[in-house]
């Protein structure tokens, strides 16, 4: 029986940095990985999607290239390209992760793994191969997988969920997104652009529950102008198929029905311990959630578990740092994993961003809320980019001038995220933000012109 | 207790000091105590401690 | 003789935004512009250059389209519908900041105002109507001017500067820069993208002298890969026209020629005093600069000066704080101005931006320094926007932790350095970026991981 310090199950965002984190600290490790290297994330997830995204980002410019002065005539989106330069990346990354962990000397096993009991894991490869290892410590790092949706139908040729659409065969005529979370709407936004004709159903009141109200509210309007489709308190009951899928939804106690080439679910993700029988090992589980500490720690002292399996927040920037305090941890070192600041991206056109509360939840938190805002068409470089739609918002606890939270949407909100998450991380106040120098003509003017209207007055806007 | 505000490089300082944070006055924007006020209360403490000295 | 609180003599980023804040102060304000509101920035310079800039860019991408999967023939570039856009934009922008001193309650007045003494100033404005103004304080932001070159035919057709560059009446076919500084490289950037034969020459042994230097060799490598020509070292002696205008400049003592149809003269600016006749209210100046202190007083209580004028940092946005902290000095409010954390982007392709002290000068300061440094490479959202030349560099202090200076030269580094500057405003130290948790997958990855390489090592790269 293989005997190692530790042993990580799952190679995505979780399981390859925890593994690599190891061993910058020395820790001997070993990695089983039962599909790919990279996991979700890499392979169907964040990377594949975002790759898409930026063709779609590519062809949208293109179309809009003369009013630039850029004489050009598009031809049409080669979709089998757009998928091949897809593929593309996610091999160049996967192969990077697979050479760092190469680089780092940990050891790769392909196979699943299982527990046998608190310390010992049985890998069964390729051929039914079987191998059992045992640890000093293990990491369940085994993510997520896509929610069942429980109606009639969704077993029909064409229904499909988050990983089948990456590799569609072709751009379809049209498409009926169930779920309006961000996996959803990511996809509905990329295939939007390129002709699709989109419906998205949500059975909540809003789609991106988790995003701003005001933020969401600007999001549907643009999305609508450009001939989205979008119903809420809409509740699938069905698919069926005639020459298209058709899906059946309630909505205001009617019966409706929208019509797709596809029908994408992207009702949400659901831990991953399929085949890894935890219970084995005693541990605590949240029906099919690892129960963690804030040290990552399972029930079980020994063993410890990062990234989408545990429940918590599913992205792929949190399992990087659940994964680095996991380690921390096993090492004996004070490590705790603090989710107060997480940002957040969602990548439609416009781009979305947030950090922290939204102004509705900080509101229902009993804060007397003071909120600073500021749009885009008021900043040079916004009109110079020739993207004007969106605003950058900060929600500022008006005792204390506290920053309880900010959401972007607009030009680069991804990246101009980034700021508000260092300040709300450092605890830092509006005024700070406001009086600290912004290079012009740059979008991050839009942080601090919103940061200074929050207790005092913007420049451009009054 | 009252959270004391001070920048990451002051705290990081004070510690290296051995100076106490709750004994020091910011000067930084809303009274956040910044380096400046740190290496002020280092030069104060080093010309002070001698005459403790036994 | 009219009476006001406030005169302001100049209406580019300094006067509007004094003026705008003065009024949200509730100060009668008065504005005195001879030429356009929005000065330089405005309507030769940070906003136009960009506009052509963005032109450039969307050019850049068009030709890079089959790439992404997108199909398409660029015929080519419609100069003066670049152009069009370009002078759209400044309309737009200038238009903005006149309803802003509008609806503030700005009272503006065209003409060119000059000192009669330390409280007055006379307005010559159109057809020599001359008008008297008495204030009880006065702010100077007259802003700068191209600085002369003092060699033979600079006064020969097609020699301009970076006003005449904005409206050129075609791409050129060849164009000779003198000057590599931030004014000069971006023309010669966005002209050769565009299809121009660039070359450049500098008189000190690197362009941007400015950046840090390992920048700058990254820069100059990209753009002679383009076939744009830099020459170091190498002074100017004269100008001569046959068909072509020949540039004649010594390098290693020899005498070369460098050919184009036009010569962009960018050698720097100086401050804008003419005709303001400052020594009539006996105002201390140095050379061509009025001095300032940090809360931006002349050597006269009630004089004040922001901007280009006080010839410190010729940058829009330092104008516009040092505008600010003038406003408040003259409210009596405590204003000072730091220097210390001053950000600065140039649009080159790749962008570069940058805050602090280079890594020479931090070593020439007498840190002992230490450096984290991070691909763009190594990032998957830069591999998938297709942009993966350049890094992100932090400069820290050993001994403290404190971060001396950041650089990065690669895709949205001018919504980068806005994490990094606030970081630095509020004396982050490298750790506390590293901590930070940054969305995935997004070009602030690279900010965490070159802050995480200083004191640590970084996930993607070791
Ligand atoms: C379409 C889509 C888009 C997304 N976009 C983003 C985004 O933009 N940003 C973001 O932050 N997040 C995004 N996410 C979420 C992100 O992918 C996950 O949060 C992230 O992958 C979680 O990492 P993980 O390591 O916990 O799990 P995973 O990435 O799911 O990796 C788990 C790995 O464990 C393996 N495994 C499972 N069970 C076993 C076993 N018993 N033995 C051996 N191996 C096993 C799996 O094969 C898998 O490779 C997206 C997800 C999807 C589906
Ligand atoms: C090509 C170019 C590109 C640039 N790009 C950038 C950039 O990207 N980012 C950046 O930060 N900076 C950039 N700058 C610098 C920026 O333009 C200046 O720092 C900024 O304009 C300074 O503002 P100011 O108000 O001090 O002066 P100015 O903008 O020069 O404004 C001064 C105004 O005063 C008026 N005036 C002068 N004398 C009198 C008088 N006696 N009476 C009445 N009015 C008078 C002038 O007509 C002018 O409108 C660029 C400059 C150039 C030339």
């Amino acid at each position: 029986m293989k005997q190692t310090d530790l042993v990580v199950i799952g190679g995505g965002p979780a399981g390859y940095a925890a593994a690599i984190r190891a061993r910058q600290k020395g820790i001997n490790t070993l990695l089983i990985e039962s599909r790919d290297i990279g996991g979700t994330c890499l392979n169907r997830g964040c990377i594949p999607t975002k790759a898409l995204f930026r063709s779609q980002e590519i062809f949208h410019l293109s179309e809009r290239a003369a009013e630039f002065g850029v004489q050009l005539k598009v031809d049409g989106v080669d979709w089998t390209r757009v998928v091949a330069r897809k593929n593309k990346v996610v091999k160049q990354l996967t192969g990077g992760v697979r050479f760092l962990l190469k680089k780092a000397g940990v050891e790769v096993i392909d196979g699943i793994g299982s527990f046998l009991d608190k310390q010992t894991i049985e890998v069964i490869g390729k051929e039914k191969k079987k191998e059992t290892i045992q640890a000093k410590h293990i990491l369940i790092a085994t993510g997520s997988k896509s929610a069942h949706l429980p109606v009639p139908g969704v077993d029909l040729d064409g229904v499909i969920d988050s990983d089948e659409v990456l590799d569609l065969p072709s751009i379809p005529e049209k498409l009926v997104v169930i779920g309006g979370g961000y996996i959803g709407m990511e996809m509905a936004c990329i295939l939007n652009t390129f002709g699709t004709q989109v419906e998205v159903i949500e059975m909540l009141p809003n789609i991106l529950p988790i995003a701003d109200s005001e933020v969401v509210k600007l999001l549907v309007e643009i999305l609508e102008k450009k001939g989205m489709k979008i119903h809420t308190n809409a509740k699938v009951v069905g698919i069926s198929k005639d020459k298209k899928l058709q899906v059946s939804y309630e909505q205001n106690s009617e019966t409706k029905v929208a019509e797709g080439d596809y029908v994408l679910i992207a009702t949400g993700r659901v831990p991953m311990t399929d085949r890894l029988y935890p219970e084995k090992a005693g541990i605590k589980m949240d029906q099919k959630a690892i129960t963690t500490d804030l040290q990552m720690k399972t029930s079980v002292p020994s063993i410890f578990a990062a990234g989408d399996v545990n429940g918590k927040y599913l992205l792929a920037h949190v399992a990087f740092k659940e994964a680095e305090v996991a380690i921390n941890s096993i090492m004996g070192k004070e490590a705790t994993m603090n989710y107060r600041v997480i940002p957040n991206c969602i990548f439609c056109s416009p781009e979305i961003s947030s950090v922290g509360l939204t102004e509705d939840e900080a509101i229902a938190s009993g804060f007397d809320v003071k909120v600073g805002k500021f749009p885009f068409r008021a900043v040079g470089k916004a009109l110079i980019e020739g993207e004007t739609e969106g605003f950058t918002k900060i929600i500022a606890d008006q005792k204390t001038g506290e920053i309880l939270g900010a959401h972007i949407i607009g030009p680069h909100a991804s990246d101009l995220i980034g700021e508000l998450t260092l300040a709300m991380a450092l605890e830092s106040t509006p005024e700070e933000i406001a009086h600290t120098i912004h290079p012009h003509p740059t979008l991050t003017e839009t942080v601090m012109e919103a940061a200074d209207s929050v207790f005092g007055s913007s420049l451009h806007l009054f | 207790k009252e959270r004391i505000k001070a920048s990451p490089l002051a705290r990081r300082l004070a510690d290296e000091y051995g100076l106490d944070l709750s004994k020091i006055e910011g000067t930084g924007p809303g009274g956040r105590i910044v380096k400046e006020d740190i290496e002020n209360a280092y030069q104060q403490k080093k010309t002070v401690t001698p005459q403790k000295a036994e």
